[in-house]
């Protein structure tokens, strides 16, 4: 039983993951760029929503997600402009490092808006909880609205990439981007849409990690986001599906890890898992191989 | 004789035959140029020879040995030396620096010699110098020697690029489209420039799109067309060969005749 | 000139030991000059950041593999150091050099594997090991876990800091203009090109990897070895973006940028003690705007080497003139 | 011929720098006349300790003034030398560096933290300067040396009083400990609580680790209710308290609480915890309910002083850690620590308004009573409040 109630837990944890894994993946996919500020990206999302039912008085669970997605979506087409557009033409290691200085700048912002603490994020306005107890399981409505939630942003996302002109277009760009340039597709364009569609979805991870745990601080998304970035490419860096399995799988595996008496060591899992999986299969579980270009 | 020779081989990228059972040998002292449209497999046969790739079938020998599926590091002391059709130079290091890196297979200091700086490193250092001097004089760049790669005129860096291989003591240098974004002037430079070089009792074999570079300096031509090689032979042969004017035929060899 | 220093290898080991030990006298007279511990304490703090920051800079900036973890060989090399000096009763030299050591033995045995991955790939794996590192010091029991280590005895001080820094800047200087550093840098610059040059570049970069760590390993070492106290989250993440903003500022692969760079940092705080709210605000944007504006540093890639040849030159420009 | 001019060219940068800092320092250095005594406050103001520092630091002040205005000691007025480490060791050690040397402090209150504290008291040690922390309860920092005191209610005197009401007049037999394993004040204290849970009668039933800093705890929550243990006892800070207790109503366990030392008294803990949080207990060595004559009369000017807020422990102790140096002084009619670290060191039943001081032969202090505290619900608005009063023999 105990177990049952764990692989829930797991499930419910992993899906923010999942939700944050697929800005990595789909970033990663079209500019070869790990994000590094997507875990501010966020937290800046959690702390949107915190505002919209706080300060708006908006006490609505889809309207905070929405809005805190929106606002995510501005913040990450702008980060791209400001520090990633300026160095597309130079080494990877000035933008991975640019990346890192956004990722700290936010960080700290936040910090210096509402302080280092922990603040209590308002789920009593935005959701009744109810416990569904049988068994001696106790699983809440929240848990299965967040797993439902999430799920249904991760389907969507999957039908718009696979099933739209701009979807194709993505996914043309991340094949390669020199040859879809000239089949007349504005790079530009795309990569700010990329960038927005993986900062809303961020954002959406974002407000129901803080509906979840009842909390949210601005050092949230460091480790979030490192780990969500382990469960990228755990599930194969540019796929959409498996960054989705790779985040449920990274969470239930966290849960297990503790109930198997290791919560001492419980923040080393994730990169344990994303160092093995480096080493016997970089290209993930479900990625295409890159061959070198010469 | 053959220093350098490729049997049946071929590799596949997923579906994608990119070069198919291809035999060709390199004499040694030859310039050997190889041609072919583009995505021919041309650089992906360098690729081969140096160790980037490993053949999916076939085999390939250099002097006798089996060299396939060999390191491309390990290659180079053996004798192969490279450049590349979009230059790599090592951009922010000084000319003089990039030709040194040339000599690191025929030098042997490790970490221990650099931190002691102990005689031998010292003597070591000014062989290299010495050795860096007299390359960037033979491709006249002496007096660029303290400027940085990345600002040099193409001509310039093309010709760094084979300063650096020459610098490794090579048995073969395998030239990938050296005369690319040349003007008449260097180009003209360029071939008596590889002729000098095959004096120097170094095996040339080039890919290059300029058939006036390639027939005036060639001993022989292969053609290579969708993967395969199509034709073999002196630049007259090759020339008057039907399948490679089959193969040319549209812009590039109209292009390269009206030139 | 040259032959100022001799060539019978027997002579010139003498000759450099007698030159380190004069320095070392040279800096305790320092020391009795400036005669302000608080003063001495900050000059201490700077020489371990040189240490360190060009320990990265030779992994980041020389050879170009980015690595957030350099705080972890800090914290293995402060461990070792103090679990040595404290339980083992090991002199203090003994101490440094087994904590620099072990720090590149770990790096080594985590470098093999993740130094096959791509740039991103490798800066991210650094960062997750650096996380278990923290994680696993906090965990175990001869690490005292979070309590830490305290009553290390104070060994490190300005002489002896600074002694290691100079022979430290004088041996990066050496190996940068080595067959070994150029095959770093021609790795860092194009890395197929440095593998068609015969260079082996998983190992040399093993070995910028190890060596670099090394020279982590001894810096945390010291640091233990003046503060006396340590503890896993002094060697946390935004340590290792502290160390990695010192080589950026200066410039990514020039050693008198990053002794500048690590120089300014230690300062900064005590003068700008103001600011320490702001500081990581600042680090961050400094990190962006440096990449795109001044992606040299702001030195601008200017190297030891340069800057000597430069002065030599015009010595020779002014001699060729005489002549004339 | 080359390293030769690197050697030159460093030691001419390490000169100039220094030059420059001590011409920067010099100017800092007021005119240091016969008639001031400087204490130093070693603490963090900014950062994530802030609020532990600065309720020193209001303590201290008052106490400070307080002496000044009755005209000082031994004819000498006192100065406060402040300075923020904002929680960095290196900091705390150059700061410490500074007020021994730059501004001869003849004595230092801080740092609040224990971890803090061992970084700064071998210099202290080191240099003859007394230091007294207003905060730190784990172990290791008396032992540091002669000059090294603190005034607060050690964990070790406290925990086992607090156990010995949970397992004996509760009945709360079975345990389940919670330690925040990146969190020293945690690590030290988990090791207390077992020991004296083990010791009243009481058994560990189960034994978790969380870190500061995380929000989920789903899965150690789930573990724990496995278990069915009468009492949680965590032992970490008020923020993964609050959360924790959050996670454990969720998952249906109705009546269980929490007990825990004073890291969880901060106000995160019911703004986070909420209802949840009703009923832990916690304890403290001071408390402004039922005061004694000493403490009523601190926290009546400290409110005058401050807008009506209440003191908290840390203010309590940093006054308390002035006044106990000046009354070393006093005895040993001397500014010298040499001379007042012993005084000082005899110490013995001070009536501190942060409770009554006794330093021991260790020099560790015996304060009493311990008074245990519980979260109550006042009108809507949680808060501790006094539950017990413990004395300690």
């Amino acid at each position: 039983m105990e177990l049952i109630q764990q692989l829930i837990n797991g499930i419910t944890l992993g899906s923010t993951y999942a939700l944050i894994a697929l800005g990595y993946t789909m970033v990663y996919g079209i500019v070869l760029l790990i994000n590094f500020a997507h875990g501010e990206i966020f937290m800046f999302g959690a702390f949107a929503g915190l505002f919209i039912v706080t300060v708006l008085g908006i006490s609505n669970l889809y309207l905070a997600i929405l809005g805190a997605m929106v606002f995510s979506m501005g913040l990450g087409v702008l980060i791209e402009f400001i520090a990633y557009r300026p160095l597309r033409g130079s080494t990877r290691l000035s933008a991975l490092i640019s990346a890192i200085g956004v990722s700290i700048f936010l960080g700290s912002l936040m910090v210096l808006i509402r302080g280092a603490n922990v603040t209590s994020f308002p789920r009593k306005e935005l959701f009744t909880m109810k416990n569904i107890e049988f068994y001696g399981l106790s699983i809440s409505n929240l848990q299965i609205a967040i797993i439902l939630i999430s799920a249904i942003l991760m389907i969507s996302l999957q039908l718009f990439v696979n099933y739209t002109k701009i979807g194709r277009a993505m996914r043309a760009t991340s094949m390669d981007g020199d040859a879809s340039i000239l089949m007349g597709v504005n790079q530009n364009s795309i990569i700010s849409i990329t960038f927005a569609i993986g900062s809303g979805l961020a954002a959406a991870g974002g407000v129901l990690w803080g509906l979840n745990f009842s909390s949210i601080h601005p050092y949230m998304g460091l480790m979030a986001g490192l780990k969500a970035f382990a469960a990228a490419v755990l599930g194969g860096i540019g796929s959409i599906p498996g960054a989705m399995f790779g985040g449920v799988f990274l969470g239930v595996a966290e849960t297990l890890g503790i109930a198997a008496d290791l919560s001492k060591y419980k923040d080393a899992f994730a990169f344990a898992i994303l160092i093995i999986v480096l080493l016997i299969r970089p290209t993930g579980l479900f990625g295409r191989k890159i061959s070198k270009k010469v | 004789m053959g220093l350098l020779e490729l049997k049946d081989t071929t590799i596949k990228f997923g579906g994608l035959v990119a070069v198919d059972s291809v035999n060709l040998r390199v004499n040694k002292g030859a310039i050997h140029a190889l041609i072919g449209p583009n995505g021919a497999g041309k650089s992906t046969l360098f690729n081969l020879i140096t160790g980037i790739y490993k053949p999916t079938s076939g085999n390939i020998h250099f002097e006798k040995k089996q060299i396939d599926g060999t390191p491309t590091f390990k290659l180079t002391s053996l004798g192969i030396a490279r450049t590349f059709q979009n230059i790599r130079l090592f951009d922010d290091l000084t000319v003089a620096d990039n030709v040194k890196i040339g000599t690191h297979v025929r030098t042997k200091q490790g970490l221990l010699g650099a931190l002691t700086r102990f005689p031998t490193q010292n003597k070591e250092e000014k062989w290299i110098t010495e050795k860096v001097k007299e390359e960037l004089n033979f491709m006249k760049l002496y007096d660029k020697k303290d400027e940085f790669a990345k600002n040099l005129s193409y001509g310039d860096q093309r010709r760094l690029e084979i300063a650096r291989a020459l610098v490794s003591d090579p048995k073969i240098i395998l030239l990938d489209e050296p005369a690319a974004g040349m003007n008449p002037q260097e180009k003209v430079t360029l071939m008596s420039l590889i002729n000098l070089i095959r004096e120097r009792g170094i095996t040339v074999f080039l890919v290059e799109h300029d058939m006036k570079v390639v027939m005036g300096i060639s001993d022989i031509v292969s053609v290579l067309d969708y993967g395969k090689k199509i034709a073999e032979g002196t630049p007259t042969e090759v020339k008057s060969n039907e399948d490679v004017i089959a193969a040319y035929l549209g812009a590039e060899y109209l292009k390269a005749h009206m030139n | 000139m040259k032959n100022l220093i001799p060539e019978n290898y027997a002579v010139r080991f003498i000759f450099f030991l007698l030159s380190f030990v004069a320095l070392y006298y040279f800096l305790k007279g320092l020391a009795f000059a400036i005669n302000d511990n608080y003063i001495l304490t900050i000059l201490t703090y700077m020489a371990i950041n040189t240490i360190l920051a060009l320990g990265l800079n030779l992994i980041t900036g020389i050879t170009g593999q980015l690595n957030l973890g350099h705080a972890a060989f800090m914290s293995i090399g402060a461990y070792t150091g103090a679990l040595l000096t404290m339980k083992m009763n090991m002199p203090f030299g003994i101490s440094i050099l087994a904590a620099g050591i072990m720090a590149a033995l770990i790096g080594v045995l985590i470098g093999y594997p993740i130094l096959r991955l791509t740039g991103d790939y490798f800066a991210i794996t650094t960062l997750g090991f650096a996380e278990i590192v923290r994680v696993l010091f906090n965990g175990m029991e001869f690490t005292n876990g979070a309590i830490g280590i305290s009553g290390i005895p104070r060994h490190t001080n300005f002489s002896i800091a600074w002694s290691i820094a100079v022979l430290v800047i004088i041996l990066m200087v050496w190996l940068n203009n080595s067959r070994n550093g150029r095959s770093y840098m021609a790795i860092r610059d194009n890395e197929i090109a440095a593998e068609s040059m015969g260079i082996n570049t998983s190992l040399f970069k093993i070995q910028s990897f190890a060596v670099g760590s090394f020279m982590g390993g001894v810096g945390g070492a010291l640091l233990a070895h003046q503060i006396s106290f340590i503890k896993p989250d002094m060697f946390g993440f935004m340590k290792s973006i502290e160390l990695l903003m010192m080589v950026v500022m200066g410039g990514l692969g020039s050693i008198p940028g990053t002794i500048l760079g690590a120089s300014l940092l230690t300062m900064a705080p005590e003068a700008l003690r103001v600011f320490a709210d702001y500081k990581y605000l600042i680090y961050g944007s400094l990190l962006v705007v440096m990449m795109i504006f001044r992606p040299n540093g702001i030195l601008g890639g200017v190297n030891l080497r340069q800057l000597l040849d430069f002065s030599v030159k015009k010595k020779n420009i002014e001699r060729k003139n005489l002549s004339n | 011929m080359k390293s030769k001019k690197i050697v030159m060219m460093m030691l001419a940068l390490v000169l100039v720098l220094a030059t420059v800092l001590t011409g920067c320092g010099s100017s800092n250095t007021s005119s240091t006349s016969g008639d001031v005594i400087k204490i130093g406050f070693l603490g963090a103001k900014t950062g994530g300790h802030a609020i532990f520092g600065l309720g020193t630091l209001t303590g201290m002040k008052m106490a400070v003034e307080e002496v000044n205005a009755a005209g000082g000691i031994l004819g000498k007025q006192i100065e406060i030398v402040e300075e923020d480490h904002g929680s960095k060791q290196e900091e705390m050690a150059t700061i410490t560096q500074k007020f021994v040397e730059r501004d001869k402090v003849v004595a230092i209150v801080g740092d609040p933290t224990t971890g803090g504290t061992k970084t700064a008291a071998p210099i202290a040690q080191d240099n003859k300067v007394v230091l007294i922390s207003a905060g730190s309860t784990g172990p290791g920092v008396v032992e540091i040396g002669e000059y090294i005191f603190r005034d607060t209610l050690l964990d070790s005197v406290a925990a086992p009083a607090t156990m010995d009401y949970v397992v004996n007049e509760k009945g709360w037999k079975n345990v389940a400990l919670i330690t925040s394993i990146n969190n020293d004040y945690s690590v030290g204290l988990s090791g207390i609580f077992k020991q004296a849970t083990l010791d009243k009668g009481g058994k560990i039933v189960i034994e978790e680790n969380i870190q500061d800093g995380d929000t989920d705890f789903s899965a150690i929550v789930t573990k724990i209710k496995g278990t069915n243990p009468d009492v949680i006892v965590f032992s970490g800070y008020y923020t993964e308290a609050g959360l924790i207790m959050k996670e454990v109503r969720r998952q249906g366990m109705n009546d269980i609480v929490m007990v825990g030392g004073d890291g969880l008294q901060g106000e995160d803990f019911y703004k986070l915890g909420e209802e949840a949080v009703i009923g832990s207990i916690s304890y403290a060595g001071f408390s402004p309910e039922q005061p004694t004559a000493v403490t009523e009369a601190f926290i009546k000017k400290f409110q005058e002083k401050n807008d009506n807020a209440m003191p908290d422990l840390f203010s309590a102790q940093g006054y308390d850690a002035v006044m106990l140096i000046v009354e070393a002084m006093k005895k040993a009619n001397s500014v010298d620590p040499v001379e007042f670290h012993k005084t000082l060191a005899e110490t013995s039943n001070y009536e501190g308004v942060s409770g009554n001081i006794t330093f021991q032969a260790n020099r560790e202090p015996l304060k009493s009573p311990v008074y245990l505290l519980t979260v109550k619900d006042a009108g809507g608005k949680l808060d501790f409040g006094l539950l017990k009063k413990v004395p300690v023999k």
